[in-house]
Formats: structure tokens, C-alpha cells, sequence
């Protein structure tokens, strides 16, 4: 084990796999420079610049994915797959099966989201559940370094198109990352963060730790909160966060991306189907409110699910008196 | 070069299957029950002259108007017919339909009906040839229309700045499904749209095959000795509606009449028949065998089963 | 009150609304032939067709939006709009509140969706959910011709950008259309499409009609059913809907969207936390599976919503016995 | 047409004006706690002598790199810092920050900080003027970069296609982000690719004002009378680094030093002092006034308020 930043698992995951794999390349804007030792080690075949263009690097992706490379891009920040849709979502995901399974799609598309530095709705946007939404996609979202390695490791060895949003502001948060070369995490499973018999918070990315720290809290009331990790948003481990529910019988949902049709709703909806009879309470969710990310500092803050919403949203299943919170966050 | 009379006879029949293929979807559409498709009719030449200047090593990218380019790369008519029906016997067991059939084992990939489809996927298919060594170069098929998209332009100048094997054929048949290509564009020819991209590249007369045969060897022979790609422009016209349900109520005979004249198969035919190299007997000859080949596929096609419902939820993942 | 079919319907609100309001317009590839008549009647500069770039027809409508002009545009097929997530996305959605309100943006981006034609998974894609998981957009789906009169005409007369996803299947199915030049549906508001008493269902666009019918059979059974079409997918009429469920106590969501994130969801979570107590059995939905559309006949008939499944849902929830029914499509 | 000696002083006045705003900003940054920003400095001539040529029915469509166009089209720097800062009296409220500032007031709108976004509206913005016969011309500032968007090729196909008022400024700053330009096209120069789309065309010095401001009044008329869109580049370059948290430290001083002598504000300071325009009085004089009115507006935006957490929910819809 070594301790190292998240954004450093990640480059270690990709310079190893690319030591073991020759097809394993990379390329997007400026890569060149910000994965200067990996353009170092593998030579410029290998980690290439791109023009500005994203539609085509993701379509360069698709291309090469199918013809023998296992292409990794860097499309820097999630709104800017806006202009990538077509190449991720109508060829990557459709053009395996629409070809009865003549092409397979082993590719990763990298990307940064998540608010907290003040860069506005065009640099911040949470849309994992669109690809979630999109047949044939996988997609993963890691809250630490040692899950980024895995994670990264497991979508370049994985025979489909694995979208890999990353949290800007993980990035220099530090870990214990596994030195082992073959250590990967599955995708498709979720984490039990931390055990816990009276309620479920279910999470992913940064505001799982916003669930470690309500868990915190809450603990100093005796509320023994069990925290699950996804990981994973596609495949989604539903049969971790049922196992949890059934024993706890209270849900919490929390992600920062907005509410409506997404990955809190898909949760809340299968533990339903699977699990009504089993919910003490009502399920809940908490995330960002439905409007642009603002850049504004302070309403950037306000904008990501808190630490007392959690809380209050426990404490309200459990019938506990709740401490007011402010409620611009639904 | 020019091709030999034998070749060139070859050519011809190849267009002819290619009509004849067509001819026959258009009667068992007119019939009804059949699934709509978009024809290549009149663009024959432009398939033939292209796909019999490359290579088994070379590969192919096409798009929703592809039947011309299977055909002339030598798939089984039969298993073309029976992908368009949607049968389990396809080349892509029945999940394309018409509108995006691949066929791996003949090199024709990733065919999709999203207009660009293939320009944005071209970049990477030829980058995989090229760091893996592999012999070939890749040819692009796409419309006028599809020339208008963004992903042209984002294709073409990485292709030109990673120097990627490419052959990128623009098909030029004047039309945009219901637009005609006049009103889409300020100026008449998309070759020289490569000049943005340093990107060698020719307009040819797309409805006369030994030239565009000529015009493919003479860019393949550039992209293989220069490393760079190439934009090649075959000047067409569609001689049928966007698709199977277009009634051309809005296309005026005096505007198809001039193109009916310069008809590729016709033309070709009058040649060599001009030169002696075609006789009616060998005409007769191909006739037949085209015919028998089509009624051959036909049945194919019909006789075989639809997809098992099951396979409504394979083939997603690998 | 006339009748037409759906789309003679959309015709004739554009037609209407293009008489009111002279900065009503509408341009796409191909509208100069589809849109005919109104060509004929509203000229060239009104009547457009544009080169085949999805990306500029939609960016152009946000700069002429914000400029004074009240744009329509034809997309054509919903998997189209994969070229145009930007200008729709980060620009109409965002661009309001990024720049502290001092634009709207008046526009309608019609696209065709809904399987039943044999185009596959790059001409049918029910997307719907994308749209709603994005902020600043509004989105509605009629299943009949008068809703799809009157929501076309809401849609223009609004100050934001609405997507408007029109069920190819739906197109010539003939309705009676109200005659009144004033005729609107507004934005927002569901409609109790057949009045009950034991359970609910929700549904949208086509799959409505499958509800009616599963409604009907049921009825045979005396199970007297509830059936609400959403016709808004944003905003989300989640009232209606709880009356409903708080009446009956039962719920299923029906829609021909994949499921992970999608509107069923979103219900499912809604009414989860807003009538969880209400509920006497768990919620369920029936959508097309998680795969691509397909275009072979018989796999495209069983991808979609079947009215077996509806009924065994239900009866399931009442406790009655259910008949077997294939279970290709969850 | 030449400008008056006076109007050459305006101009060089407007241009320390920028030049003194992102110092400002470069050394609160330096002290850390103020919002990163992209800074146009080295393209100074750029923006004031494009937006020196235009009318006040003139509309402006800009990007991330706006300081110098909003500032040239007199803004208020207070509230321009005020905006950067997220503050409440910014011109968007303090909801965009520095990356997408519009000010409507002063006809800059719709700014986006997708690369491209500009392309992607700017024909809208031009055809309800043209449709609404509305006065003026449209002016879109975009980089080299986004002329690699396919966007780019969309949006400039379709303004000549549909005759629309656009001016397409690409300041062609020889850097996207971190990736030299070079590296990305196969030409030298952006501004013939408006030949692909029949388009009147020109590169200009971008660091001389004049030329710039005069090659913009010649396309403007070009523009007016033709009633045809027009692809003016301004070869400039961007002096620090892709945004404030960027080191530099891959760029060579021996890449850097010729622009650096080749500084927009220095040759037009020297011109002028040269032929007699610029006073050392009268540069005092103006040093004075740009400082003051930068102190204020330093002032002014540190002292504002930021939004009211209520502002998170408001703006959404109209
Ligand atoms: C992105 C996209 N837009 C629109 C369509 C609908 N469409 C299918 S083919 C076609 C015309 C294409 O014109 P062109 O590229 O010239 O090819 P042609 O059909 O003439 O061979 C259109 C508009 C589509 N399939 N994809
Ligand atoms: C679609 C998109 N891709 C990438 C970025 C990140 N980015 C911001 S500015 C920039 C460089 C733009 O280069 P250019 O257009 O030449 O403008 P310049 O910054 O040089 O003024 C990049 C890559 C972005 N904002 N949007
Ligand atoms: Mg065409
Ligand atoms: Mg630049």
C-alpha cells in the first residue's frame, strides 16, 4: 500500500495497465502536458493531443476501440461530452448490438464534474444518470484514491465503454492505494463504507463522504448508520443496498447531481420493487437542487447536499426531533 | 492505369447486380410489406469504381445509403436482402434493418445511420491500422449532406493532422434526403473543402466507373506513399427518393432527365458495347446470371426465420 | 371541435401560431417540404430549411430565441439530438441563470420517437429523461391529438425552451381537436385519462394507450383503474399523480423508455416521499428493457410495454391471481 | 481609412485600460483567494481595435477570454471584477464568474464558456436582426481552438448560406489551452477557411490596433453591403498562460520573446511617441486615469455583496 492522491491513482492505474497492455492508449486536449510522464514513458503514439474537437476524439474512440486499441480519452469536464453524445451514446452503445455483436467497445471516457471550484454550470454538471439512461454504457464514479485505481484499472480491462467521471475536488484528497498491479474493483460493486444497523445512506463520489460525516454525527445521537459506496452507477449494485435496507429499513439517497430521474430515483425505485415491505419509512433523497451549478462561492456551498440535510432527513425517518436546517437545498 | 476489357466487364456486372438488387427491393416495396430502404440507384458507378480499386486488407465504412458498396465488396446479396427484413440469416442477425448494416468479415465496420456516423468513427479505425501496422487504408463513404456536419470538419482535420490512411469519398448526389444540396452549401464542390486540412483531393465524374476506379488507385497509391489522407468528391446523382416512401412529387422531371442520360450503367454499357468489348450474348449472358443471383437471394431472404425473441437482450454488452 | 390526426393537429397549432405572433418560425432540415403549406402561406424567411447540422439548427434557435424570435425547430428523430446537447443543454438550459436572468429563451425543439417502424436504435430512442435531468428545460410528450394541439401551442406561447418528442406510432392516430385559436394545454398539468378507484397508472405518450387497454381488461375483472397521462414530463404534474395514489393506494408506471433514471423513477420517488404511508403495495414500472431499440419486427414488438405485463402488475399488487405472461420485456 | 491621431490615443488608452485590469487581476491572484481567469493580455489590439470599429446597434458575442472585449465595448471594470469575484453587482449577479459574462446593456450577450458556444449562437443572434431588420452587424470572437469545433464548420456554413450579418473574429493566439496550436491544424492560418464556404476572408496583424481596427470598418462595410458574412483572423498572441493557475512553465522564453517585442501596447506607445501623438505629459496623464479608475473599480467590486443564498433557485426559468 502507498499513499497518494486520487488524481495520482488514476495515473498510476493508467500507466501500469498500460505497461501491461501495448493496445492501452490515450488522448484528449493538452494531454501531452498533463500526463507528461506517462508521453515520457510510452512515447507520443501513445498519449496524443488532440486538436479541440470532441465529437471526434470521442469518435477516434469508438473507431479504435473496435479495431484492436483500448483507447482511454480525457474529455477533461463533463459538459463538454455535450458535443460527444453522438460517438458515446449512438455508436459505443448501440453499434454492438445493432451489428449482432460484430464490434466490442473497450474504451474509457474520462471526465471531471463536481462542484466546489467555482468554475459555473458549463464546467459542472453531474450527468451520470444520462449514461445510466443509455443502453450499453457502464459508468463509474469513485469517492477515494485506492477505489479511482480500481476503478480505472477495471473499465481499461473491460470489454465495453466505461464512462469515468471524476470529482474535481477528490482529486488532491489522499488515500492507501494497493501497490498490487492486478488489484482492480470490480465494476457493478458497491462499497459498504461503513456498517451500521439502524438506517441506509447510499451514495457515490464526493458526497459520500457528506454521508461518513452525518454518520458521524448521527452516531453521537446512538443512530448506527450504515454508509454504502456505488462505486459503480452501471451496472448498479442493487443487491448490496437491498441487503442493507432489509436489515435497517430506512433509505437515504445522496448525490449531488440534480433530483429529477436520477440515480437517487433509480435506487429509491428498485428498492420499491424489491423491498417495499421491508421500509420502515419513507425513503428519501437528498441532492442539489434542479438549476445550473452557480459559480458564486456561496451559492456554490449551498448548492451541494449538506452534511444537516442528511442528518435531518435520518432524523425525520427515525421520528427523532430534527434540528431546523436552512431548505434552499431540496 | 485503365482496367483491361475483362475488368471493366466486371465492373459493369457488378453494377448491374447492384441495379438489379435494387430494382427487385423497389418491386417488393411497391407490393407493400416490405421495410423501407435507401436507395443507391444511379450511384452505381461510384460504388463499383471505388471498391474495386482496394484491396482484401482495406477497410470500408458506409452509412445508410450502403447497399451499392456491400454489394460491390461482395457480400451475399441474400444476406443483405434478408438483414433489410430483418431476418436472423442478416449480416447482423437481423438488428440493422436496412440502415446500418456492418459486415466485419468483408471489412465494411461500424456502419451508422446517424449522418457522420462514419466520419466521426473513420479517425479511429484508420488509427488502429496504422499503430498496429497493419497493411490497408480505410475508405469513408459519406454524402454531400453529411459533409455539412460539424463531424466533417473535426474528422478531416485530425485524419490530415495525425496522418492517418484515410480515403474519405464523398458521395455527391445532390440531394440531402428532402433538401437539395444547392441550398445547403455556397459553393458546388466538397474536394476542395480538403484544402483547409493541407488534404490532397479531386472532384471525378462519379457516374462513369473506369474513372472513378482510376481516381481511387490514384489517391490509394498517395495515401500509401505520402501517409497522408485524401478527400475524394464522385459527382452523382440519386436516382430514386431518400428512401423507399419518397414519392418525388418535388423532384421535376427536367431536373432528373439530364442524369437519366448520364445513367452509369448505360453509359458504361454503351462503351464497351461501342468498342466491341460487349456483345449481346455476353450481355445476355449477365443478365442471367444477375437475375438468377437476385431471384437466388430472394428466396433466401424470404425463407429465412426472424431473430429469436431472446435475442432481444443479447449483444448488448460484450 | 374538428378531428385530424396528431400530426395534422401539430400542423395546424404551428399554423395558428405563426398567425398570431409574426416572430413565430420555425427551420430544419427538410421543414420547406414537410411544413409545405405553411411555406406556401408564411414564405421563405419563416419557413426554413437548413443544411443537415443538427448542432447549428439547434444553436441558431438559442441565439435567435434570446434575440426576439420564437423559434420551432425540426430535429427529426430523437437520437439526432445527440449533435445538439450543447446549444440545447448548456446553452438554453443554463444560459439564464448564468447570466443572472437577462435572457429567455422562447424556443421548441420538436423531435420524432417511439418504436414501431423498424428504424432502430438511431431513429428511436426515448431520451426523454435526459432533458429532464437538465435544468432550465421543459419537455412534453402527448399521446393524442388534441394534447398535441394544445401542448404544441403552450410550448410556443412559453418564455423557455421546451422539447417536445413526438411518438412516430401516434402520428396518424385521429382525434378530436378543439377549433379555438386559444386552445392551449398548459405546461405542467396531467390529465386523468380514465377515472378509478383501485389503482393507479401513469403514463405518458404511446404507452398511455396501453394502459387504457390494460384498464379496460382489468375492468373485466372489476378492478376499477386509474389511468393519468403525464402529457409534461417537465414540469411534472406529481400532484395529480398523489391524488391519484392516495386515493387508490396502488401505483404503476408505464413508459416505453428504458428504465435505469428514467420518468418512472422519478415518479417512484415522488411519491415515495411524498405518500410512502399511502402506499398498500409496492410500486412498480413497466418499461422497455435496458437495450437498444431494436429494428427486426418481432424483437421490436416485444421491446415494447405489453399490455399483459400492465395487467399482471396490477393484479399482482391486488393480490390477484396473475396470468403468465413472456418476460422478455422487465 | 486611418484614425485621427486623437482617436490612435483612445485607442491606446483603452488598451492600458485591459492591460492594467489583468495586471490587477494577476497580482490578487498572485496573493491568492481571487478567482482564476482566462486573461487576453498580448491581445489587446485585438479586441479594441475590432470593438473601436463598431456601432453601438452592434451586437457581441464573446468566450471565456471576454475581459478585453467587454472592457473595450466600456464596460465598467468594477463590475466586470465584481462578476469574476461572484459578487452581486457583477453584470450577471455574480452567477456567471469570469467564465461566461454577457452584458446585454452593452450588446455583448450571450457569452458561453463552451468553446464553440459563440459559433453555435452567433447565427441565431443574426438572423433575428436580419428578420427583424434591426440596424448593425454581428461580431463573434472565438479562438483558434474553436475553429477546430466542428461547430465552426456548421456555423460558417450556414451564415453564408443564409446571408446572415456576421463578423467571425478569430483571434488566432497560437495556444488552446495547453496544446500549441500547431499541433492541431495541418495550416498556417484560419482565416482561407472561409473559402470553403465562399466567404470573404483576411488575416490581419492582430497586434497592430489600427490595422486591426481598419481591416474590421473594411469587413463591416463588406458585410453591409453584400449583405454576406465575413472571416476576419487576427494573428496575435496570448502573453500569459491559459488561465491564472497556469505555471507557463512549458513555454520557452525563446517562443515568448519575439511576441513580447512585438506587444501591442509598446509598438502602438512607440508609433505614437514616434510621430509626435504621444506626449510624456500625455502618457502620464493617461497612466494616471487607467490606475484610478482601476483602483476604483478594485474598490468597488471587493466592497460589493455577494448574492443572497436565495439567488441559488432564482434565474432558472423566465
Ligand atoms: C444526424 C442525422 N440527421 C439527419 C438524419 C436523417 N437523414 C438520413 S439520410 C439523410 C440525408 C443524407 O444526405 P447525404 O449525406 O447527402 O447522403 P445521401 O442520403 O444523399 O446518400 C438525412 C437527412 C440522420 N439519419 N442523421
Ligand atoms: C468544448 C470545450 N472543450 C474544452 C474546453 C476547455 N478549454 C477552455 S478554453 C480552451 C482553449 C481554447 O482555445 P482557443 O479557442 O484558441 O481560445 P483561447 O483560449 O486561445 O483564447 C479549452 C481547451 C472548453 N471550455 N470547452
Ligand atoms: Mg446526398
Ligand atoms: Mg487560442
Amino acid at each position: 500500500m502507498s499513499e497518494m492522491t486520487l488524481n495520482a491513482a488514476v495515473g498510476q492505474a493508467l500507466r501500469e495497465e498500460m505497461q501491461r497492455d501495448s493496445t492501452v492508449m490515450m488522448f484528449g486536449e493538452g494531454v501531452a502536458l498533463s500526463r507528461a510522464d506517462l508521453l515520457t514513458e510510452f512515447g507520443a503514439d501513445r498519449i496524443r493531443n488532440t486538436p479541440l474537437s470532441e465529437a471526434i476524439i470521442a469518435g477516434t474512440a469508438v473507431g479504435a476501440a473496435a479495431s484492436g486499441l483500448r483507447p482511454v480519452i480525457d474529455m477533461l469536464y463533463a459538459p463538454f461530452l455535450t458535443y460527444a453524445m453522438d460517438a458515446i451514446v449512438n455508436s459505443a452503445g448501440k453499434l454492438r448490438y445493432i451489428s449482432g455483436g460484430q464490434f466490442a467497445f473497450p474504451l474509457v471516457v474520462l471526465a471531471q464534474t463536481g462542484a466546489g471550484w467555482g468554475v459555473g454550470a458549463q464546467h459542472t454538471h453531474n450527468i451520470e444518470a444520462w449514461f445510466a439512461h443509455s443502453p450499453g454504457l457502464k459508468v463509474v464514479m469513485p469517492s477515494n484514491a485506492a477505489d479511482a485505481k480500481g476503478l480505472m484499472k477495471a473499465a481499461i480491462r473491460d470489454n465495453n465503454p466505461v464512462i469515468m467521471l471524476l470529482d474535481m475536488s477528490l482529486g488532491y484528497n489522499p488515500g492507501e492505494v494497493s501497490d498490487d498491479p492486478d488489484y482492480v474493483v470490480p465494476l457493478g460493486r458497491a462499497h459498504v463504507a461503513r456498517a451500521g444497523r439502524h438506517v441506509t445512506l447510499v451514495s457515490y463520489a464526493k458526497t459520500t463522504l457528506t454521508c461518513l460525516q452525518a454518520a458521524e454525527a448521527l452516531g453521537q445521537e446512538d443512530i448506527d448508520v450504515e454508509v454504502i459506496d456505488l462505486r459503480s452507477i452501471k451496472p448498479l449494485d442493487i443487491g448490496t443496498v437491498l441487503q442493507s435496507v432489509r436489515k435497517t429499513g430506512h433509505l437515504v439517497v445522496v448525490h449531488e447531481a440534480g433530483p429529477l430521474c436520477g440515480v437517487g430515483a433509480e435506487v429509491l425505485a428498485q428498492v420499491n420493487e424489491q423491498a417495499f415491505s421491508q421500509l420502515k419509512s419513507a425513503p428519501a433523497r437528498i441532492t442539489s437542487p434542479d438549476v445550473p451549478t452557480p459559480s458564486s462561492y456561496a451559492l456554490e456551498q449551498a448548492f451541494l447536499p449538506q452534511v444537516a440535510h442528511v442528518v435531518a432527513a435520518v432524523q425525520k425517518q427515525l421520528g427523532r426531533q430534527t434540528v431546523a436546517t436552512a431548505s434552499v437545498a431540496m | 492505369m485503365k482496367s483491361s476489357a475483362a475488368e471493366a466487364v466486371q465492373l459493369l456486372e457488378k453494377m448491374m447486380l447492384i441495379r438489379a438488387y435494387e430494382e427487385h427491393l423497389a418491386s417488393l416495396q411497391a407490393s407493400g410489406h416490405f421495410p423501407m430502404t435507401c436507395s443507391p440507384q444511379g450511384q452505381e458507378a461510384s460504388a463499383v469504381g471505388v471498391v474495386s480499386a482496394l484491396d482484401a486488407d482495406d477497410t470500408i465504412l458506409t452509412n445508410h445509403r450502403s447497399a451499392g458498396h456491400l454489394l460491390a465488396r461482395g457480400a451475399d446479396p441474400g444476406r443483405v436482402m434478408a438483414e433489410v427484413m430483418g431476418k436472423a440469416t442478416g449480416y447482423c442477425k437481423g438488428k440493422s434493418g436496412s440502415l446500418h448494416i456492418s459486415a466485419k468479415e468483408l471489412g465494411v465496420v461500424l456502419t451508422s445511420t446517424i449522418v457522420g456516423g462514419e466520419l466521426s468513427m473513420v479517425t479511429g479505425v484508420a488509427l488502429a491500422k496504422k499503430m498496429l501496422a497493419e497493411a490497408g487504408v480505410v475508405v469513408c463513404f459519406f454524402g454531400d449532406g453529411a459533409a455539412c456536419e460539424g463531424i466533417f470538419h473535426e474528422s478531416l482535420n485530425l485524419a490530415s493532422v495525425w496522418q492517418l490512411p484515410i480515403l474519405y469519398v464523398c458521395e455527391n448526389n445532390q440531394w440531402q434526403a428532402f433538401v437539395r444540396r444547392k441550398e445547403t452549401m455556397a459553393v458546388e464542390y466538397i474536394a476542395p473543402w480538403g484544402n483547409s486540412y493541407a488534404m490532397a483531393n479531386q472532384t471525378v465524374n462519379g457516374n462513369d466507373v473506369l474513372a472513378v476506379q482510376a481516381a481511387t488507385r490514384h489517391a490509394v497509391a498517395h495515401i500509401k506513399a505520402t501517409g497522408t489522407p485524401y478527400l475524394l468528391e464522385t459527382w452523382t446523382y440519386r436516382q430514386r427518393g431518400h428512401y423507399s416512401g419518397d414519392n418525388m412529387a418535388h423532384i421535376s422531371a427536367s431536373e432528373q432527365a439530364p442524369w437519366l442520360v448520364l445513367d452509369p450503367i448505360a453509359q458504361c454499357r454503351q462503351q464497351l458495347t461501342a468498342d466491341g468489348t460487349l456483345t449481346p450474348a455476353l450481355l445476355a449472358d449477365i443478365e442471367t446470371r444477375v437475375a438468377a443471383e437476385i431471384a437466388r437471394a430472394s428466396e433466401f431472404a424470404h425463407a429465412s426465420p426472424y431473430p429469436a425473441a431472446a435475442e432481444l437482450l443479447t449483444d448488448v454488452y460484450a
